[in-house]
Formats: C-alpha cells, structure tokens, sequence
C-alpha cells in the first residue's frame, strides 16, 4: 500500500562521479515494496513543482535505498542533504519486475547509468532465491560507475570511453556476450531512452523475454494527472497510451513503440 | 469550531468550501487510498465526454516557473465507462459529486448531460467551456459570448441541478461570459480554467507539450486567478468557484476575500497530495483567531 | 564568434538581440555603475508621457510565485525633463535608443513622437499600448482594433525611425492586435506586456497593490509569453520582440525559437542585475555548440 | 560606490530568539560604507524572486555584519548557512544617517527589534569620535533581545512583556527618560513602522531633530523600479513620492507621512 510519509534522511553518501546513495527511513513499507518500483520525493519552496521519482535501489529493516545522480536543481539539492534532514515521499509507486515463469532460464540485467538502481534491488531478491543474475552495466566512463564489484551476480561493466571494462555501450557488451549465456534467457533493462529503444529492438530481433523499466517526466506519479503516457501494443489493442507511474514503469520488451520525438 | 457550511445558490450546499479541480483528482477513487476524499466539500471529475478518449500524444506535461503547462487532451473514460465503473464508489461518497462535461458541438454537451442528470447520486455539472466547438469552425465554446449563452440556455433546459460555467481566463473581458452564464441563468461560474502556455526544448527545438500550446497551471497564476475573481465579482451575483494555484489555507482565504464562495484545489495535488488536511486546519485557526464565525462571512470582504 | 547583429526590419539593427524592457531599467543612466549598459543591443526607456507623473499610490510592487505584480502607475519625468537630464548620457551611449511612449490619447502619443523624432541620437520608438484611452471611455488603445490601427496610422505617419508596438497579452487572440499593426505600418511588434493580476493580504483585507489589479511579469509569465509569440509568428512578417520573464540564455534561445527576432530583459534586473553578461555567454555557446554561425538563424526555428 | 559580488559567508550565529548575526566577506567596500545604508542579498531557485534588504549593522577589516530575524522564507534559509556558503551581494545601497551639525548634542538612538542592526554601525561610528549616546533597545521580550549589554553606549532596554527592563514599548520608554537626557537631543529610530509612526508624532511635538530608517518592500533596491514609495512632504513640495531604495532609507522625521494603509 503506497503512503505519503514524512521522514528523515539516514544516510546520503556519494559512490561515484555525481552519484549518491540515499538511505531513507520508512519501516513501516519496506517489507511490501517489490523490485521495479519507484518513489516520489517532494521538495519545498522551489519554482520547479514536480515531485521527483527515483527507482528503489535497496531495503534493509527500516530503509529504503535509492541511488541517484546529479541532473539538475532538484538532485543537486538532495546531495546537500544530510542526516536527520527531513524530507516527504509517497511510496512505494508502480508496477515492479516479474520473475519469469520458468525455472532454468538465465536472468540477465542490462543497466545504463544510474538505471543500475531497480536492478540492483532486483538482483538483491534473485540472490536471495538462489539466483545469481548476469549484470551488465555500462557507464560513459569509469568515474560514471555506480559499482564496480558485485558479490551476488556475474558482473559485465563496459565504458564508452574504454575507461574499464568492455569498451563500447552495455547493448553492445551483451550482444558480444549473448552467445555464451545459456538459454533461455530472460531480460531486464533500465537505462536511458536510447538505450531502451536499443533493447527493445534487440529483444524483438532475438525473441528475447524482456522486460524495461522506462522513464517519463512525471507531474503526479499517481495516475490521476495522465501526463506520462507510453504508446503501448498490447494483446487487445494495436497502439494504446499507458501510464508510465501506474501501468509501468516496467513494460514488456515486445510492448513499447518508444516513436522518435518521445523524450 | 468554525461553520463551514457553503450554500451556492439554492442548489447546492457544501460542508465546506474545498472541491477538488478537474483533471487532477480523477473520478475521486484513484487516490483514495492516500487523501481522505471525506474531508472535501465535493469532487470534481475529470472532463467527462460522449466516447472514450485517447488523449493526447506525449509530451503532454511540462514543469515552468511555479506552474505546469498541460495538454492532455481530455483523456478520458466517456461517459458509458464511467457510469459502469465510477458510480459505485461516488455513490457511497458523502461529499458533493459534481460532473464536469466536455463536448465538440452543444448536442455532444446535451447528451451527456441528458444521461447523468437522471442519476440521483449525481449533485451537479461544471461545464468546461475552454473546448473548440467544430461547429463554429474550432472557436472555444467559452470565448465567444453568442456560442456560450446557446450553450448555456441549452444546458439550463436540461437539467434542474446546479449547473456552473467553468471560465477560461484567455479573453479580453472576464466580465463578458461572466455577465453572460449568469444571464442564461447558470447557478454559478467557476475560474479560471488554465492559461494558454507554451515551452520549446532548445536542443530538440521541439515543443515541450506535443500540441505546442497548452494549459498553464499552479501557483504562476494565482494572481491571473485573483484579479479575474475581482472583476467578474463586481458584475455577478451568482457564486464564483475560484481555481488557480491554490496551494495554502491563506490562498483559500485570499480567493474568498476576492470573491469566491468556494474554491478548487488542483496542480496542488501533484505537489502536495494531502493539501487539503493543512488546508482546512489552517482555515480553522484563521477564522477563530479573527472571530470569524461562517466561513462565507469573508466572501469578497476585500477592501477592493 | 558569432554573429549576434540583428536587423529588425529596414529602419533598425542592433550590435547584438538584447534590449532592456521599459521600467526595468530606467533611462540607463541609473545603473550604469553596476551593469554595463554597452553590452546590450539598445535601452528601451522607462514609458515617458508628455507630462511628469507621480505614479500611483503606494503599495505599488507585491511578489508572488516566480514572479511579481507592479502598479507603477507610469510614474516618470516627463518628456521635457527627460531632454533636459537624460540625453547626455543616451547620446554617447553607443547601442541604440528606443524611447518608450505612453498616453492617455492621441494627441499625447503624437506630441512626445513629434517632438523627439527630430532627436538623431534617438533610433526609435516603442508605443505602449496598455494605456487607458480617456477619450474612449478607459479602454485599453492595445485592445481594440480600431483604436490601436488609428492610433499606429497617426504615430507612423510622424516619424521615419523605427516603430515598434508594444502588445498586452490580456487578449483573446493575440493575432488580432499583431495583424493590425502590421497592416498599419508598424516596423515591429513587441510582446508581451505585463498580464494582469492581482493578490490581496488576508491579515488587512487590503489589495497588495494599491490600484488593485497590476501587471504580472517574471518567470511565471514566460509560458504566457512563449504561447503569445508562437501564435503572432505565424500571422505576421514584422520582426516580433520577445519579452516575458526571460532569466537565463536558455529563455532567450527558447524566445528566438518561437519567431522572436529580438528579446528584452525586464524584472530579471532586479533579481540579477548582472543577467546580460551571463546571457552573452550563454549565446556564444549555444550557437558555437550547435554550428549556429549567426544568431538570427535560429528565429521561428521551432517544430511547431 | 555600490558593487554586485559573488562572495563567501565567514560567519554567521544565533544571538537571541529567530535573531541571527552574519557576517559576510567583501573587504573592498568596508571602507566606504555608512550607517544607515544596507546590502541586497540575492537567493538563486526560489519562488520568490525578489533580493532581500538588510541594514549594515557594523565592519571590520574584511567584513560586512548583518543582523537578521527569522521572519519568513528566505531569512529562513539564510539561517541554515554555513562558513563558506557562496552568496551574492550588492553593497552598498541607500543614504545614510547624518551627523548632527551641533557640537554637543546629546545622540540618542531607537531601536525596535532588528531594528538594531543600522544603530549598531551608528554607535560604533559615535564611539570612534569618542561619543557614547543613548541607545534604547525594545522588543517583545528578554529573548528576542538582539543586544543585552553595551559598552560604547549608554543602554537602556524594554520589552513588552515586561520580562527585562522597562515594561513597555521602546517609544514610551524614550519618553519616559526624556527629561533626564541633556538638550538638545539628535534622535535615530529604526523600527517596525508602528513605531516609526510614534516616533515621527513624538519628534513633530517636542520639536526634536529626528532621522528615521524605514522599511519597504523593494523589487530592486536599486532606484529603478520605483516600487518602494513613501510619501515625503519637503520644502520644496507639499507632498511627493520618494524612494525608501534611493532617498531613503533614512528621512527626517518631519519629511515623513505615514499613512493608514502604508504598510
Ligand atoms: C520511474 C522513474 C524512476 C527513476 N529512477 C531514477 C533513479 O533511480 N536514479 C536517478 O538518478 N534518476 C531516476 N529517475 C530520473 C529522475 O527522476 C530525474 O533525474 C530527476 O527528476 C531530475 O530532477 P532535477 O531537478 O535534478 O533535474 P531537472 O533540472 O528537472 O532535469 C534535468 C534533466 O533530467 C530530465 N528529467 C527531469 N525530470 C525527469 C523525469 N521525471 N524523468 C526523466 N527525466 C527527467 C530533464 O528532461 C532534463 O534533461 C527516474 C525517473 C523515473 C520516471
Ligand atoms: C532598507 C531595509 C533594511 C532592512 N534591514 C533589516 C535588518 O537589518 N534586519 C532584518 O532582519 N530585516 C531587515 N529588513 C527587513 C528584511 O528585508 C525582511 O525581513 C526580509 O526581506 C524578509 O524576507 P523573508 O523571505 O524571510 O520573509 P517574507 O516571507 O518575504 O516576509 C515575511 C514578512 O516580512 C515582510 N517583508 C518582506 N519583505 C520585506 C521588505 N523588503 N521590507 C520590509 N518587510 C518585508 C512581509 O511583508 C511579511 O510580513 C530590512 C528591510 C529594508 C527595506
Ligand atoms: C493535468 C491537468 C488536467 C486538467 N484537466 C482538466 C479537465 O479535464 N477539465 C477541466 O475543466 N479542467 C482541467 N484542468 C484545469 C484545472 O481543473 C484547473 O482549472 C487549472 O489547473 C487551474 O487550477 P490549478 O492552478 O489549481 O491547477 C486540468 C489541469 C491539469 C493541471
Ligand atoms: C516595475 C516594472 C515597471 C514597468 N514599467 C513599464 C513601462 O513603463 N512601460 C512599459 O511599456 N512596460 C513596463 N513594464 C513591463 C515590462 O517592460 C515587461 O513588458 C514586462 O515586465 C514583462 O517582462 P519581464 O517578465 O521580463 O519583466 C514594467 C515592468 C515592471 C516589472
Ligand atoms: S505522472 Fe501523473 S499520471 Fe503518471
Ligand atoms: S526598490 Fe526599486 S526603486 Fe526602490
């Protein structure tokens, strides 16, 4: 159940260039959000109006994590937040990633960036299951990294700028990397536009499962403003508007029609 | 405790002057879950219209100084779907439930009033003028006096609930439609509807709102909000409803103190989802700490 | 480096596209310690009336959210004084100088024209039109078609330097006055002017400005402005200067973008003085950034 | 000469109830700066746009002082800054308090509140000429004393609520002690305007030579807005509009209408 909460700030620490984790506490959610899903922070006196969604990252007994990275006013105000700094956030929000049906496919995570955060969470669930995921992340260079080693998966890290790791973008790495992970595989990706529309296409290329977490520019968060529409194929319809804050923000691969001029 | 009991003409009366704005509250169950619907003095819907409407293609929202401009197009459910999906929990709603109508032509407008007048559950329309009628060649029904008093005699023919004009604030004159609804004999009018907005994206030089212009909103027209409310108060005796950038108790107050009998809250919501709960906390404290006793004592007090 | 020359029409061209918007800077001289005056295209000036004017009472400024309202009242020197004190500094000044004029009618539009056409250190004029017309019955020149043609016919066949009219946004339909003032001879279109608002102090009752209803300006309107010049760009051919809360190089792009061909800064001076160093640059980087040889490239450029 | 600066906070500390005293680093003006005269603050990302006034309540070497109270959003914020927090400022601005022409008058100063903080820089100016004068310091109540003792001045405190010194407003206070200071008197007041008010009707009936600080809200603080009017009545015209910003903030006594609905 998603509640509108005032709380503080636990921990607010920087991983790596620009980016910052957040611990937040709310004890009394952590134990029903599920990979995938999302919360809005809200911010007072600011010109800009919008709360902020940021994907969960991570729970522990009375935290959420998020980790995000400096865009602009709003995320360069939260890295000033320290401790005990109180803050509102509705939580948790959206839909969140479903573990495939089958039992012996490869899980494969596909992170651009700081879309690293869902998958994280969701990596934490499959190693809590046994499940030690496949992670691709990619960075534009190595100071980018949100991670750089990983306890609970197989962990692939590409540069663009060939910084570290494979040199070239994540779609790229795992596309080289494709034909040695055992099939079937099941996908799941969140990273930039670009980067999504380069899954979605791949995943329909490769009859791939896949499943991508996307992001909209948000008025509400809630469902109720109809702002952040996704043109979406569905079983029953040809091409529909869905709601990326309700209906999403993960869609399968197979779904979206990400058009040309979509942000 | 204060008295906030709000009677808007002969047929209506609030618990207190706190309704939401269409289109940013839904139908009222989307967010029951986090704001107390109870504490409203009714809901407005979302634009209601004849068929199911897709909307608008993205963009459809962007955030401008203090404000939003949207364009959404009027997505939404049309009037069957909602009839079978939202009446059950509007009809165990304590508060006002009031129908907000959009339309292409004033039989789109007819017909729907037509279908929800009969619903006992149903406490009154608000009448989105701010639409291009086909009809007149895509000129809004609320900017042109002639088109909006057909409309408005129309609409009064059909229907003995209270029946209020929703104004839009892009023309010359507010006093004109104001003068107008009340002259086709609206209960009340309310205003303003959003302010013609737009914002292009530099590097794409795209615009940021996919039908280049939309609506503007929040708190960046709360002052375009006032000043109309003024004027139109000085023309009309029928109750306005003010909407525009409400966020505080001490806007509510302000609105009221200009001339409006209640108020809508509405970008608030995306901002601050449980508004109302200040709101009306503030609202009780102000009237105790200045001896007001009723709410609607303070209704266009302002030394203006 | 870029080319930032700007030609508006035949009868002027500025070293780059940024002026100053009338009342925020005064006659150039006043902050010329803080700003350095030459680093904009050309000052608009303070409106200057026939007759010296106190202005109104006060309170006259009041913020509100991202912005302001004013009710100076045209509070300025008047035009004789103005010869007097303030032409030694304007006459070395090397950008240009576009003197704003405003009046109660006609006749008092036409005698500040006349008598400071003859000035050659003076390389324009701007018209504000969001005057009260006292031989009209109060109504604003801007907002009737007739009186503001009759009024462009008289001011342009009075002087051969630049003219340019200044529009108010407090309009149904902003083609209307941009059309007509085309059709008169006008050399430009400036837009927009202030839009209405208003605020009231819940703790006096009393209006935050003391005429009550001022004009809005500062980032909140800059949507209002945005949508205002998309439309006129598409119904006139006249250079439009775009004015409207623009703060930052971003806004400027995003104005030129619309169809503006030049902007004017107004109440960021007085949130950051500095504003115009910081925008040059911007522009300078923008245009080598994006392969923009000559600023004048990018007007109307916006996909809508 | 007035100058726009980026610069640093060095200082600033809570010295009563909601009353902070900041001191803020530009070395090149503090030689030129009067009393009487204030600095603009310019705040970056808020909703309200306009710079905030505040008096100069003292220098040193490097240093411009300020003293502020809590009373709404921006002086908020101001209160949450730290040593080395990057501010800009525009200093100086505004006239200044005029030394009496006489030899020996007796200086007396009126403070209502923050009201203080001009007075503060007046007193240090009269020490250095080897002046002590009379400084009557009023607020509400013992907390909300900016000042509690003083050694450059003869210090004569009130509060409201009757919780420190003389029971009473800082006005009746002055009036109270009036016979007993040396004639002729100079009299400064700054203020809340209720106060301003008494004091200009005080110095009109005992004929006293009186300069006033006043306060207005300013768009610019610069003299070009011309929003910050106050009815001044001069020799040469009845009554006329001058600027607080430019002319002001400080007049004398009998130049001042203060009407009702002047805020
Ligand atoms: C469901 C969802 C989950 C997200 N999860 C994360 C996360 O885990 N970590 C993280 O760092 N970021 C995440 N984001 C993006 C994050 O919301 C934006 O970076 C943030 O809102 C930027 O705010 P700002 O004021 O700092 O930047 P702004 O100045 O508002 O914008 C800077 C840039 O970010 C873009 N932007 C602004 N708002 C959004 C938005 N709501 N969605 C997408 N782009 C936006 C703007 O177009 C602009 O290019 C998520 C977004 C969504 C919709
Ligand atoms: C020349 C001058 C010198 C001043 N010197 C000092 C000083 O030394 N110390 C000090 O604490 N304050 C001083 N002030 C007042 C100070 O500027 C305001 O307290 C401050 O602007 C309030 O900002 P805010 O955002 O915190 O409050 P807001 O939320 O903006 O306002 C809170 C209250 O303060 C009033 N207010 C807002 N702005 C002004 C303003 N510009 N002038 C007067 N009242 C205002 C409002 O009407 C409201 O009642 C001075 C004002 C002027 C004009
Ligand atoms: C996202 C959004 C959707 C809206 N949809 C409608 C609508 O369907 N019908 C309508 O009459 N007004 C609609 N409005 C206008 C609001 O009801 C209200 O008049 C306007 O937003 C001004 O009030 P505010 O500043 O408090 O939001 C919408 C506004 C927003 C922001
Ligand atoms: C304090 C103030 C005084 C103004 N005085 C005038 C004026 O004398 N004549 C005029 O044509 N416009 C005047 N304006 C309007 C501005 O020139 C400009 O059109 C408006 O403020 C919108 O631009 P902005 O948002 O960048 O300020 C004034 C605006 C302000 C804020
Ligand atoms: S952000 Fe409002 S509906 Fe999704
Ligand atoms: S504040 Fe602008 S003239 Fe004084």
């Amino acid at each position: 159940m998603r509640k509108f909460k005032e709380t503080g700030v636990v921990e607010n620490v920087k991983i790596a260039r620009d980016i910052y984790r957040l611990k937040i506490k709310i004890p009394d959610i952590v134990n029903s959000v599920e990979p995938g899903q999302f919360l809005n922070i809200y911010f007072q006196d600011s010109p800009k109006i919008f709360p902020r969604p940021f994907s969960i990252a991570g729970v522990d007994d009375n935290n959420i994590l998020i980790i995000y990275k400096v865009v602009g006013s709003q995320t360069e105000k939260m890295s000033y937040w320290q401790k005990g700094f109180k803050i509102k956030v509705l939580a948790p929000l959206g839909n969140s990633f479903e573990l495939d049906s089958e039992n012996n496919v490869s899980y494969v995570l596909i992170a651009g960036g700081v879309g690293v955060a869902p998958l994280m969470f969701f990596r934490d669930r499959l190693f809590l299951m046994g499940i030690t995921p496949y992670f691709f992340i990619g960075a534009k260079n190595r100071n980018e990294l949100p991670i750089a080693e990983d306890t609970k998966s197989k962990l692939y890290l590409s540069t663009d700028d060939r910084s570290l790791g494979f040199a070239g973008n994540v779609v790229e790495h795992f596309k080289s990397m494709l034909g040695s992970i055992p099939k079937p595989v099941s996908v799941y990706a969140c990273g930039p536009n670009q980067m999504n529309k380069a899954m979605a296409k791949l995943g329909i290329e490769q009859e791939m499962k896949l499943q991508v977490s996307l992001e909209r520019v948000m008025a509400c968060g809630l469902g109720i403003c109809q702002g952040c529409t996704v043109k979406i194929k569905s079983a029953t319809s040809d091409c529909h508007y869905s709601l990326v804050c309700k209906d999403g923000p993960v869609f399968k691969g197979e779904e979206i029609i990400l058009t040309a001029d979509e942000r | 405790m204060i008295d906030l009991n709000t009677k808007l003409g002969n047929r209506l009366s609030l618990s207190n002057p706190i309704l939401t704005a269409s289109g940013t509250f839904g139908y009222g169950d989307e967010i029951s879950d986090i704001v107390d619907v109870e504490l409203y003095g009714g809901i407005v819907t979302k634009s209601l219209t004849l068929k199911p409407r897709e909307g608008n293609p993205p963009p459809r929202i962007v955030e401008t100084p203090s404000g939003m401009i949207n364009s959404i197009g009027l997505a939404n459910i049309g009037v069957d779907l909602f009839l079978e999906e939202k009446a059950d929990f509007l009809k165990i709603y304590r508060g006002k439930v009031i129908i907000n109508i959009a339309g292409r032509t004033d039989f789109e407008y007819c017909e729907i009033l037509k279908l929800l007048t009969e619903e006992n559950w149903i406490d009154g329309f608000e009448i989105n003028v701010s639409c291009p009628n086909v009809s007149e060649g895509g000129i809004e029904f609320g900017t042109d006096p002639k088109i909006l008093s057909n409309l408005t005699r129309k609409l009064r023919d059909l229907t003995d609930k209270f029946l209020m004009i929703k104004l839009s604030p892009n023309v010359t004159d507010i006093r004109i439609p104001a003068e107008t609804t009340q002259k086709c004999g609206a209960d009340a009018v309310s205003m303003i509807n959003t302010v013609y907005g737009s914002a292009i994206d530099i590097n794409t030089k795209k615009p940021l709102i996919n039908s280049v212009i939309g609506g503007l909103s929040g708190p960046a027209i709360k002052p375009i909000a006032i000043a109309n409310i003024i004027k139109a108060y000085q023309v009309i005796d029928i109750p306005i409803i003010g909407i525009g950038g409400i966020s505080r108790g001490e806007d509510v107050i302000e609105f009221m103190l200009a001339g409006a009998s209640a108020v809508q809250l509405g970008t608030v919501h995306f901002y601050n989802p449980l508004a109302i709960n200040e709101i009306l906390q503030f609202l009780e404290e102000y009237c105790s700490q200045n001896n007001i006793l009723s709410i609607g004592d303070i209704i266009g007090k302002a030394e203006v």
